[in-house]
């Protein structure tokens, strides 16, 4: 009996994590546990990047299969919704609810800007395509200069789901690095004479006004790319419920627990996509390099367009709102007002960047269909 | 390598061009309700900054808002009577704390989240109608 | 190369919206918009209205697809709990969690007045065979009288799923309009005398009793009529959780955050289904005629019946409080409430209303379930 | 058109009679269960209006009710006195701004919704038991 | 006609549950209102004894079918949340948020306690192979010793899940019996002078330590036991999200409306597996009985242990927290304050024993890793 | 009966030494982790008890927490002064009103559980960065 029981411990420690290890599993938990660092620690997009990070230490735990493909574990139910598109537009649902484009209605010329920064999905698609990556992996990875997770995510889910892990861990980094990466580039590509343009106060916007626009635009962009409609739909969704102050309860529960269970499932399981094999390959490598050309491109795209507005408005557009035109709602807002207060200290660009920036989820998802339908 | 260029610069310029239309639309319709808007409510001075309207409206509120705190988070459907009401109460017991006035604010005011389901006197609350 | 884009770029507008646009999918977007009109401006109970006229204009996106039937789409995913009768129940936990049924309770005799009111329902049913309706379809049409959005949804979500949008939003309409739609009837069939009968104060109802009764009404209506064991369970359920009070933090969530997100997945999948071949009908006309018809005939039903009690009691009992038997809790009550007092300024029938009132949830329920029994 | 009006009726009063026969058994069974009630808690009077009882029991509250306007929701488990407090609070500071009595309301008073799962001195919180 | 409605009622009443209750039904209803009085009345663990006594009784009311079985019914698709092993480590989410592992980082020797009282586990599992249990049925049982209800119905959900009602109603039972069945076995393994030691404070816990904890402990037990990786792991992840403070949104949806909306899900669900052929066997007489001699052998087993650590650290361990290495967060650490404080009235034990008390759900997860690998 | 005990035994034993081999590991690591913060943070004295520390960093707390009742739940992050100021007013409002100190404590002060969407100033809030 003695030995059956040192039998049984035996093939208990064989089965084992410890005696199954592989040095990629090895080198993925260690990455992980710098993500947890930079979420915890440095504040890295914490609310996605800590469950994006544990998804992934469970992935590569071995034996345990908590990934994402194993059938039958925790994480491969959790990951359905992400497989099936459900989880990315009810994300947006949330950010509906939280966003007023109110200065976007003010300033519709906004939309240009969120437009022009959508230059850097399509430049970086063309990078990666030069790097050896399909059409469709490209088009996976050029989304990530749209700075919007929930349309990078749903948008790899339809396109490229094995680049599921790299593209998410790429997306939400730079989307914390934003205020380091955007200021050089802009200040590079603007006057100090551009920079110092004080723009006028924005009109107010009727609360009509705001009611009928997520109806507006849900029709636009669905009718012309029908295959971003159930992006733009939830979020314009969310926003009509926080706009028409009539159903207080949805909105508070789709911004807050329903966003957040969502946000839980969907971190957890796209970071268990990221096995050692899915993961450890130089595809990586390259995506987050071709992430930071990403937002190099967007942010470049939207200050010279914001350059060329300047040109036509008479001096009247300060370039530095080009820039938010990425999204990464808020910050690239607040970026471009830091920089233009730099140089005039009383300029307050916060409000006339917040156009381009909310502007630029819209052009993201646009984007978004427009990849889905030419590579899908 | 063997990319399709021409295909590859065919999706960087009709995903481009695409963004753009769909977003230029968009700017033509917000334009176009906004010249509507103002049309119909009579306002010609819709299109342009609020800034002389807003101080015609607001004389009353400016004192208010300048002894709160812009930190503070008002929930919507709160009577600004109420806010002063506790404003004006921490205020008063600083002072005769003796402390600094302007070193508290009040932060947050806000209602119950839910209003539990008192039968009390007005039966069911609103919450139960539309289901 | 300019050829291609152009060829691309073409293709992208044949197959946008703009070109596959059906001028019933139109009409059908221009009705979405009355509907949210409605929700919105007028209050016609946003908090379904809303979602359900929000799917509706998703549903009839040319191209995007975003309808309860397309497999594939977020709203098909999300319909998934509504075809399998999923979300009704879950409503029906959290309307337990807010229902009092301690006037009912104090005086159990309001049963009567529940029963009488679901007498709408089956003439209704009469009225739609009459119409050409199927028997399974008439049933689900009747159910409309009963006033409860969950019994309506989960009985034609068995017995007439294509007719789900029609029904939805006729019964969501009708209880909206209850304030407008009773009054006359109620004061048509009853005399100055009996609306002036002041009724005498209810007696105070123990915690006991309390708990005792949603055990007690979950297993005289499950053995009665078992297809109605869902509805009437979840509901009782709700309802124990809150009178046992010992689980405060269940009971909170199953009528927050729980019923918000069931109602948000509710809403928008019901209104997706309202696709135009499917609304687009002649039979949506009569059903909006023969929900109405089931509005008025069961307030009838229920005041003749409050007649009867009037007579039997010896004048005790106000006729009144029977249209509050149709359930649309609490507005029925209210209505109850204010025409009374019209007579007697003083009167306060609003507790004697409640009691008929939530019986009305309970009937409607046991009608369900009789109506699927038959048909189903 | 060649519907069964046969059938189509006796759905009718088939669905009418079960209907009332769901209910009716409720009715009894309510009533029987308050006879029972009645009985064993020796309270004969149970079956008749709380009018003559409540006065007995509330007569320290009814002030309390009459300062409290009725909107007022107080969550359960917040003692009485607390409220007190607040209202005497805001109302003593409204007199002293020589607001009108009466021209403002406690609205809601309510505990926190959560206990913070602090464990400081006494260990993980109720919460935690069940699971 | 007259003769068809006569006829047509008969046969809803020959269909009804009053034509085809069976005795063991009737038993069954009168069992899950007997747990329904525990649960609300006594206090016994409402939070999942009233929903699973209510999945009772639903699952037995005749002809109605809403048990976890019956494909089709709501029950059945809430149940499959539990089949596939989904809302037990769903709840470790949300109990790791509201886990303060601070004691045991202070004294990790609590480890040791932790572990020996899972002896109860093992000795029931032999225990319940003696009266007849398949090997699969014994360890399921055996985890009852864990005091863990999320850890036995995950491990039972996969070895016997037709036991499931039986080991569910056993496992919160007993953990509601706790401050009965353990005071005496504590006295009676202890000595006078055991009883009074007092331990000194403990050390401060540094947050750095707290965040290292969690994720350490997922990697060493899934290295170990990867069967443990699913409930360890989100355990884990839910402490890691309390602990890095860094997430506060996820960490109160998780501990509150999350945990909630699962609990009332498994709750019902687990109590509807109860169908009278399952639960109304002498099995269940026998689990009941074995659940017990679970509980106090995991209690003796604990008190042993402490007792050896007592003699080795030359006084200075108070045997009495042994006990708490049971789990029944925290109600089984209270109980070692209260039988300690009998004989010293001004000695707290509370932190000590809550250092054993959370290192048994860690102990448990393990055991049940192993008995999910052996037998599984 | 027909056990397999040898198998049975097996697996109690089994059983028991995974378990602590499992929780050992752990012990010796945290064990390990405790060593190495006290030496990385250069206090020899971690390992200790707090309560030599705790006295130095706690004196000026102390006399607000026995002014606190431990009841009180503080949310984290509401500034100490915010809930001197709420129990002060309390605290002068009862004197005032001839209660007797201590009859009354406050129970919880929190501060508003979510901000709401306000771009007032400052634009979309915190929370929506990271979506
Ligand atoms: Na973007
Ligand atoms: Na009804
Ligand atoms: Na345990």
């Amino acid at each position: 009996m003695f030995s059956t029981i040192i039998n049984t411990i035996g093939e208990i420690i064989m089965g084992s994590g410890f005696c199954n290890l592989q040095w990629e599993q090895f080198v993925m938990i260690l990455i992980s546990m710098v993500l947890i660092y930079l979420a915890v620690a440095k504040g890295y997009e914490p609310l996605l990047l800590l469950p994006i990070a544990f998804g992934m230490l469970l992935a590569n735990l071995p034996v345990a299969g908590l990934n994402s493909y194993n059938e039958g574990s925790l994480i491969y139910y959790l990951y359905q919704g992400v497989k099936l598109g459900i989880y990315p537009p009810l994300i947006f649902l949330g950010i509906g609810c939280m966003t007023d484009f109110g200065p976007l209605i003010a300033n519709p010329k906004s939309f240009l800007l969120g437009a022009a920064a959508q230059g850097g999905i399509f430049l970086t698609f063309i990078g990666a395509l030069a790097l050896g990556f399909t059409p469709q992996e490209a088009g996976s990875i050029g989304i990530i200069g749209g700075a919007d997770g929930p349309t990078a995510i749903f948008t790899t889910s339809i396109l490229a789901p094995h680049l599921l892990g790299s593209i998410a861990v790429a997306a939400y980094s730079y989307m914390a690095l934003v205020p380091i990466i955007q200021p050089p580039i802009m200040r590079a590509l603007t006057t100090k004479k551009e920079r110092s343009v004080v723009m006028g106060q924005l009109r107010q916007v009727s609360k009509l006004e705001k009611i009928v626009f997520p109806i507006m635009v849900t029709i636009v962009v669905s009718f012309l790319v029908p295959d971003s409609a159930a992006l733009v739909g939830m979020l314009m969704l969310g926003n009509l419920f926080k706009e028409s102050g009539a159903v207080d309860r949805l909105t508070k529960t789709a911004q807050n627990e329903l966003m957040n269970i969502v946000t839980i499932f969907l971190g957890v399981s796209v970071g268990a996509t990221a096995t050692y094999d899915h993961f450890l390959t130089p595809s990586t490598l390259k995506i987050i390099a071709l992430g930071l050309i990403a937002f190099c491109f967007g942010t470049a795209c939207g200050v010279l367009f914001g350059k060329l507005m300047y040109i036509f408005s008479g001096g009247k557009v300060n370039p530095l709102i080009g820039s938010a035109g990425v999204s990464a709602v808020p910050m690239a807002a607040r970026v471009s007002q830091k920089v233009g207060q730099k140089e005039v200290p009383t300029n307050y660009l916060l409000m006339h960047a917040m156009g381009p920036n909310v502007a630029g989820v819209i052009g993201s998802a646009v984007a978004a269909g427009v990849l889905i339908n030419i590579l899908g | 390598m063997n990319v399709d260029w021409m295909s590859a610069f065919t999706v960087l310029i009709t995903g481009m061009v695409v963004v753009f239309l769909a977003l230029i639309a968009l700017v033509l319709l917000i334009m176009a309700m906004g010249k509507i808007m103002s049309m119909m409510t009579g306002k010609g001075d819709s299109g342009k900054p609020a800034e002389p309207k807003a101080p015609v409206s607001a004389p009353k509120a400016a004192p208010a808002k300048s002894e709160v705190k812009p930190a503070m988070q008002v929930e919507d459907g709160i009577g600004d009577e109420v806010i002063a009401v506790i404003s004006a109460a921490v205020a008063a017991m600083m002072s005769a704390e003796g402390a600094p006035a302007g070193s508290y604010a009040v932060k947050s005011v806000r209602r119950a989240r839910e209003a539990r389901p008192a039968w009390a006197m007005a039966g069911m609350q609103q919450n139960t109608r539309p289901f």
